[in-house]
């Protein structure tokens, strides 16, 4: 394991959420804070982890895929859209609307992926033109339709805005229960029950937070553990190798690409079906290319992948809860409190990441590269 | 002896020319029906919508004039993106380097003079201003094909990181150090740059300028460049085949990093030709959507500056014209970015194009970027 | 055991065409169980083309395949693995950041087990797999760690693995293309050996070279190819190097090259305890130390991947020297850049054409001026000439015969030959001091090689220093006038090219002392 | 065969193109400049026509003029700033009657076109003039008022004493009222309570009003801190932070409309919402302009807070009566909020 990587990242997750413990420790406990930061740390890191997945699926497998941003957010319009659909013309309930609209999101993400995929695997297409392609196409469609759709009286909306069935349900994991049911036996601290508190934050998460984590460490052992990790990372490596061993090359890209696809949609769908239950234009906002970033940050593992994420989702909620404490940041400080200068954090470890200074990158060998036979 | 050659040679050009005009010609059209058809499903009037188009791109003289404005700014960012591709690189930042471009020349437009004190005379000050602009967008070029050219970094994500620091740099400014203190103003802009630094425009009461003549010369001076002077042999063979570049004596990190810094140089050039020429300040949100339209326009364009040009103003035509189709038909102006994202997508996959119109491949392929490299 | 007469395989009136070549034109092939049968061909002849139909990567225009008198139809390197054939490539098939047990395992990840499980998430059995592969290179011993990464293993070592892949697939049938080129002579000798235990096992082999001497120690029966074509076939017992060299490229081979004795002059190039470290960071030239007359070609010969490479590159500015120094004409150019070298008259035919000798996107003219285009008559206060362009390239294609309808044709669409030959004219036309030639015929044909040989000699005649890096022995033979061997990096003799041997050659090529 | 086809296909296009342009496209613009249609044209800035906030809003209040008044009416989107004196002109070439502009952004285009066009009445929403044309109105709100009201409310109904307010930037003045009247309205009332109020001032202009997932991002760390009342200004970015208040179950206060319509996903936790009424203030000048009374120069429309919807049970009588009081207060002048108009 990359343990100078990823002592890298403990140490920048460190700084950030130290900092802002030192900003607030007068008005709040510390431990407080760090469960609020990690709570929204996690949340935020969740679209960035997927679509690094999605990334590690693709690069793995050889296919550069820039397209992540696009198929996110073709995901998040046609999968509010399919639980709308499924809530105001089906009359579904919320809750099966929702997981339809989860799935069309994963579905879209997955066509999206395909389109990636005939491009750069059958058309030999330059990999990172067919990825723009993919990223202009999906704002193109989603702000036509968007507006089309929704908008324009004599759509099947009629012009009316329809309402959209809500998000995915929070999912609580009784931390909080189970610390305070400690605090009990071990003498009603007030300390303790402010760590159940802080703690009990951490775990009340939405489903795509949760199965994005999952994700990560199923994905990291099907990497590096199973036959068909061996095989994805061989077609990565030395496509001709692969092949003379009987393995299907362009298969195996195909497959791995619009599984890749399918996590980016459900990146997507995070931010329509279980954020807001809303879509904007270009809502999506650059999370993809981030994703991409943090897919090198992480040398192309999944789970360096998802530490990459979480320093993202620590720079931002530094950001967020620095503003709450902003009274108490000395005057000759407040440029810090300046969101302008945090919110650079991210962008600038990346490019000192791709540097190599700490530790090198290996992009997989043939990454980007058609095979030909 | 060499003047039948000479024809021969240019018998040849004509033709190859001619032959590389074939796929992009087609994949605009198939593209426009393509997106006819769409139109046609979601219930809107092709005809009446192109038409629109048509009218709001060509059908005055203010049309053609706006259409040229919108024009300027995609020649030069083209071009940035099609010199970058020149020289083997692929700059996704040109949203970036045009928007600090922008800022600075609407910094040092107001700010010059009112630090100087008197009214500064146009020959003076605007190319002061321009000279400002363009050397920023050159630096936060040069920054990423430094960075490529010495430690390997790919560009691609390095110009994209930059672009997210270039736009929290302007908004920064834009929202503090160099708004707009006019106690009225209450949006993210820069003060209203000095007369000095303003380029004229080409006629009376039409707002095209002569920024738009600057966009063409730059285009034939790319070209001459690039064909023309050893500089351009220079980029062109660290383009084409780094390794060669390098055994034939080129500085290959110069050249990268230089290559890099003309092209954010040129971006840069768009967004301080849209302050000077156009705006006359810097407002956040100006601009947005350059960087990646150039993409599209330099692939259109073949990388070929003429093409550059031509591919410019089609999509200037389709984004002024745009409005005019939504005024008549209410068709939502979005459609032109799936058309646009079709042209791209013919252009890429110019297999599907050859394969629908039996069209034979001419010459080899070219390999633009490269896998991300460690 | 193995029934000799028993046909294993056999391919009939194989047909394939690449765009512009028949690669294979009909052509006829049969293996015996436990035989060792060579196919014998210059580069290009088709026997790697044929070999990659056998395997299965390439699809035949013509012909069929049959195994065990049974024809059979191939798709995939699948089909030929589940009929028992193996194949070592000439550029290992093997991925670098896997561990031998990874690389071994893959695409069979579950077919050793008892009941093979076909989910695509079956979980790997690293241990089991190691375990397997212990016991077959214990078998025939060959001492590898399952668990190295494969990357971190010298050449012969993971040639080994290679075989190791193939009989972990249970291959009666092992195809091995050019195993030697990589080898030294003393690893080729245990790779000989390993061929007989294989053979002893029952398992039958095709070995492709183009070595005359290797398929006279080694081979069963001999079948030789040209232009695509079968030309012949032989028993070693009755057969020698000069019928089977007439036979492989069609005529009495000149080995030799007609050339007047030296007239070496004062030093042009003199080197002085270079070191050099590969791209990977590995001690590739050692301590290295020697002087190239005008008027002299030295040879260095030895195996492919003894720093022959590094030192070459490091010679002309396109990798940086750790220590040691380089004097050109007497000035001191130790890590100059290679524009510095050209400068001081340095021309230099790199062993990539491809990669490092020509931009194929590129017009011949525009290749012409590679190296010059800065300097006048090509440049004139930063414009390129075009009319000058035009009038060098014309002469230089003239002069050097390269075979194309217009110096405006793209390099990339010429002949290895022709490619090499623009190479060749461009660093010879110029004003130089120094010539090095790395490999300067690989892959060509007789006719380019005999025509670049000529050249290298007449650029000695007049005067200018030579240093030939070739693997050819005899082409160093045949062309210098002093030889360098080099080996691990290192020069181990330095010898007057009349007074040495060709077998002597290749001990020392090995490592060996020849006189001890 | 490759020329037949392309031959098609240019064909095909050459037939579209020439059906095109004599199709009757045009028909729809040209009775504009006759006397008796009245039309009314709308052009946004460079947010969207559904925004769900001021774009919308005022595009009711054009749409309202359809219904009520018989106008013809006809919006553009503008996608880029420098188009904005292009999408006024183009309904000022066609002789519209009212032009409504929407935000500030597009005051000195509309100034502009106020020159221009001397024969079309100009509305410009959230534009603040220092001099007008005569055929130009501003149209502007007291958001501090709005904020101010919904911060008294806040303060009156949390239990836990922390109150949040979610925003997009402070550098567009309305929502820096919105947001300062809030913490005035919560001092108003208890100056001992902690306010937490965050702007989205780290993105770009273009991006701070349309961030829905940093807004609930930022709403539900607030909640996590213990915040039990959000107020959330600032299009999309606010709705987001809306929608997630209430779905961590607790009071959420909408902005401009009643968002009680807009979002209704918010419907059981949403409190209030501070209102500036821009749908009948834009409604009004056109009506009153299409009687040929053209109001020009600076004209304030209302604000207010909106009604409790599903929330009324659970707001007490005395609460009631005092935010009935702070109204009044506020609109007789008699209580001033002290918030600068624009952020100092």
């Amino acid at each position: 394991m990359d343990w100078k990587r990823f002592s890298f990242i403990g140490v920048i997750i460190a700084v950030l959420f130290g900092t802002v413990v030192l900003v607030g420790y007068k008005a709040e406990p510390p431990i407080l804070i760090i469960g609020s930061m990690l709570a929204t740390t996690i949340a935020v890191a969740t679209p960035l982890s997927l679509g690094a997945l999605s990334g590690v699926f693709c690069e793995r497998s050889g296919v550069v895929n820039i397209g992540i941003e696009g198929m996110m957010l073709a995901a998040a319009f046609f999968g509010w859209l399919g639980s709308i659909y499924m809530n105001t013309i089906f009359g579904f309930p919320a809750l099966p609307s929702l997981l339809i609209g989860v799935l069309v999101a994963i579905l879209t993400g997955g066509l999206f992926a395909l389109l990636h995929a005939w491009l750069s695997i059958t058309f030999k297409v330059d990999q990172i033109i067919g990825g723009t392609v993919i990223n202009i196409l999906a704002v193109g469609i989603t702000g036509f339709l968007n507006r089309q759709l929704f908008f324009d009286k004599n759509s099947i909306f009629q012009g009316n805005v329809p309402h959209a069935p809500g998000v995915l349900p929070i999912i609580v994991f009784p931390v909080k229960n189970f610390i305070e049911w400690i605090c009990g036996l071990t003498g009603e601290s007030e300390a303790c029950y402010i760590t159940a508190n802080a703690f009990g934050k951490v775990f009340e998460q939405k489903p795509i937070a949760i199965f994005a984590i999952i994700f990560v460490f199923v994905t990291h052992y099907i990497l590096f553990n199973t036959r068909w990790g061996l095989r994805m990372r061989a077609v990565g490596e030395h496509p001709k190798a692969a092949d003379t061993v009987g393995i299907n090359v362009i298969r195996t890209r195909y497959i791995n690409v619009v599984i890749g696809g399918f996590f980016a949609g459900l990146a997507g769908a995070y931010f329509t079906l279980e954020s807001v239950p809303s879509f904007e234009p270009l809502m999506t906002n650059g999370r993809g290319f981030i994703s991409l970033a943090a897919v090198i940050f992480g040398n192309w593992t999944p789970i360096g992948a998802w530490a990459a994420s979480l320093v993202f989702g620590a720079s931002q909620a530094l950001q967020i809860n620095l503003q709450f404490f902003r009274e108490l940041i000395p005057a000759e400080w407040a440029f810090f409190q300046n969101s302008y200068a945090v919110g650079q954090i991210p962008y600038i470890l990346t490019m000192i990441i791709l540097t190599g200074i700490i530790g090198k990158t290996t992009s997989p060998a043939a990454n980007g590269q058609p095979y030909d036979k | 002896m060499s003047e039948p050659v000479e024809k021969e040679n240019k018998g040849q050009a004509l033709k190859s020319v001619l032959n590389s005009l074939m796929v992009p010609a087609l994949a605009i059209i198939t593209a426009t029906i393509v997106g006819g058809i769409v139109i046609a499903v979601v219930g809107g009037n092709p005809f009446a919508a192109y038409s629109g188009l048509l009218q709001g791109a060509f059908g005055s003289v203010k049309a053609i004039s706006e259409t040229a404005v919108w024009a300027t700014p995609y020649i030069f960012a083209g071009l940035a993106v099609a010199l970058a591709f020149k020289g083997g690189l692929f700059n996704i930042g040109g949203e970036g380097q045009l928007a600090l471009g922008a800022t600075t020349a609407a910094f040092v437009g107001y700010a010059l003079p009112a630090w100087v004190g008197y009214e500064m005379p146009t020959i003076v000050l605007l190319p002061i201003t321009i000279g400002a602009g363009i050397m920023v967008g050159f630096i936060w070029g040069a920054i990423p094909g430094a960075l490529k050219a010495f430690t390997g970094a790919h560009e691609v994500i390095n110009t994209i990181m930059m672009n997210y620091i270039a736009l929290n740099i302007v908004s920064f400014l834009m929202n503090g150090p160099i708004k707009d203190k006019d106690p009225l103003n209450v949006i993210a802009r820069s003060p209203l740059i000095a007369e000095g630094a303003r380029i004229a425009p080409i006629f009376d009461n039409l707002r095209v300028h002569w920024g738009f003549v600057l966009a063409l010369l730059a285009a034939a001076f790319v070209w001459w460049l690039l064909w023309k002077t050893t500089l351009g042999y220079e980029i062109r063979t660290v383009g084409a085949n780094p390794d060669a570049a390098k055994y034939a004596g080129i500085n290959v990190k110069k050249i990268m990093t230089f290559t890099m810094g003309l092209s954010g140089l040129l971006a840069g050039l768009a967004g301080t030709i849209e302050v000077t020429g156009l705006n006359y300040r810097h407002e956040l949100g100006f601009s947005s959507g350059y960087g990646f339209d150039a993409i599209a326009i330099a692939l259109l364009g073949k990388n070929h500056p003429g093409g550059v040009v031509m591919a410019a103003i089609l999509f200037a035509a389709m984004r002024n014209g745009a409005t005019r189709m939504q005024f008549l038909t209410q068709i939502p102006v979005d459609i032109i970015s799936v058309i646009q994202a079709l042209i791209l997508l013919f252009i890429a996959a110019d297999s599907i194009i050859r394969y629908i119109y039996r069209v034979r491949q001419s010459g080899e392929k070219v390999v633009l970027t490269r896998g991300w490299g460690g | 055991m193995a029934d000799s007469n028993k046909i294993v395989l056999e391919a009939r009136g194989i047909t394939k065409k690449f765009p512009g070549v028949l690669a294979n034109d009909n052509v006829d092939f049969d293996l015996r169980e436990g035989e060792v049968h060579a196919l014998l061909g210059e580069n290009g002849a088709g026997k790697s083309t044929l070999m990659n139909i056998l395997y299965g990567l390439y699809k035949p225009d013509g012909g069929e395949i049959l195994v065990n008198g049974q024809p059979i139809s191939m798709h995939s390197p699948k089909d030929a693995i589940t009929h028992g054939i193996g194949m070592v490539h000439q550029h290992f098939m093997l991925i670098p950041v896997f561990t031998v047990a990874e690389n071994i395992m893959l695409g069979s990840e579950t077919d050793h087990r008892t009941k093979p499980s076909e989910s695509p998430l079956s979980i790997l059995d690293r241990e089991e797999v190691s375990r397997l592969v212990s016991k077959l290179s214990d078998k025939y011993g060959f001492k590898i760690d399952p668990h190295s990464l494969v990357g971190d293993l010298p050449v012969g070592v993971q040639q080994r693995v290679e075989i190791v892949k193939a009989l972990y697939r249970k291959a009666s049938i092992l195809i091995l293309d050019e195993p030697t080129a990589v080898l030294t002579p003393q690893e080729a000798d245990d790779l000989f050996q390993i061929i007989r235990e294989l053979k002893k096992q029952g398992v039958s082999i095709i070995f492709i070279t183009h070595k005359l001497r290797e398929v006279l120690a080694i081979a069963d029966r001999i079948t030789v190819m040209r232009a695509g074509k079968v030309v012949g076939s032989a028993i070693p017992s009755e057969s020698d190097e000069h019928l089977l060299a007439t036979m492989m490229v069609g005529r009495e081979v000149i080995l030799t090259v007609d050339k007047q004795p030296a007239t070496p002059k004062e030093t042009i190039l003199s080197v002085r305890d270079l070191n050099v470290s590969d791209q990977r960071g590995l001690h590739a030239v050692r301590n290295l130390s020697f002087e190239v007359k005008a008027g002299e070609i030295l040879g260095i010969a030895g195996v492919q991947g003894n720093g022959q490479t590094e030192l070459a590159e490091a010679l002309s500015g396109l990798l940086r020297i750790d220590g040691g120094n380089i004097e050109l004409d007497g000035k001191n150019l130790t890590n100059a850049t290679p524009r510095q070298l050209t400068n001081n008259g340095l021309a230099n035919i790199p062993e990539d054409r491809q990669k490092h000798g020509l931009v194929l996107s590129y017009t011949i003219a525009d290749n012409t001026i590679l190296c010059d285009y800065y300097q006048a008559p090509f440049n004139k206060n930063g414009v390129l000439q075009q009319g000058e362009i035009d009038r060098y390239s014309r002469r230089l294609i003239s002069e050097f015969d390269v075979r194309t309808p217009s110096p405006y044709v793209s390099a990339g669409k010429l002949s290895g030959g022709n490619q090499q030959k623009v190479i060749v004219a461009r660093e010879l036309s110029r004003n130089v001091k120094l010539v090095i030639a790395s490999q300067p015929t690989r892959g060509l044909d007789v006719g380019s090689i005999e025509y670049i040989h000529n050249q290298i000699v007449q650029m000695r005649d007049r005067g200018v220093a030579v240093l030939l890096i070739s693997a050819e022995l005899d082409e160093i033979l045949a062309l210098s006038d002093r030889i360098s061997v080099m080996y691990r990096g290192e020069i181990v003799t330095t010898v007057d090219a009349k007074s040495i041997s060709k077998e002597k050659l290749g001990l020392w090529m090995a490592g060996i002392h020849p006189d001890n | 065969m490759k020329k037949q086809y392309t031959l098609f296909a240019l064909l095909l296009v050459v037939s579209m193109l020439l059906a095109a342009c004599g199709a009757p496209a045009a028909e729809q613009a040209a009775d504009c400049k006759s006397a008796d249609v009245f039309c009314v044209g709308l052009v946004t800035d460079v947010g969207k026509i559904d925004d769900k906030s001021f774009n919308q809003s005022a595009w009711e209040g054009v749409k309202q003029a359809e219904k009520d008044l018989g106008a013809k009416v006809q919006y553009i989107e503008t996608t880029d700033a420098k188009d904005y004196d292009k999408n006024i002109a183009t309904f000022g070439d066609e002789g519209y009657d009212v032009v409504v502009t929407v935000g500030f952004a597009l005051g000195e285009a509309t100034g502009k076109a106020a020159t221009a066009f001397p024969n079309t009445y100009f509305i410009g929403v959230d534009q603040f003039l220092e001099a007008a044309a005569p055929n130009q109105a501003g149209l502007n709100f007291p958001e501090d008022q709005a904020g101010f009201l919904v911060g008294a409310l806040a303060a009156q109904m949390t239990k836990s004493g922390k109150i949040g307010g979610v925003f997009a930037t402070d550098a567009v003045p309305p929502v820096w009222r919105f947001g300062e009247g809030y913490r005035a309205g919560v001092a108003y009332i208890n100056p001992e309570l902690e306010v937490n109020i965050v702007y989205h001032n780290d993105v770009g202009f273009d991006k701070t009003f349309v961030d829905p997932e940093w807004g609930a991002t930022t709403a539900n760390s607030m909640v996590d801190k213990g915040v039990d009342v959000i107020f959330a200004g600032g299009g999309k970015t606010g709705n987001g932070a809306v929608i997630a208040a209430a779905q961590k179950g607790i009071y959420a206060i909408g902005v401009d409309t009643d968002q009680y319509y807009t979002i209704p996903e918010a419907q059981k936790m949403l409190l209030s919402s501070a209102m500036k009424l821009i749908t009948p203030g834009v409604f009004d000048l056109i009506a009153a302009a299409k009687d040929g009374n053209k109001q020009s120069g600076n004209v304030y429309g209302k604000a207010g807070y909106a009604p409790f919807h599903d929330l009324d049970s659970q707001v007490p009588a005395e609460v009631k009566a005092k935010m009935e009081e702070i109204q009044a207060a506020l609109l007789d002048g008699s209580l001033m909020t002290n918030v600068a108009p624009v952020k100092p």
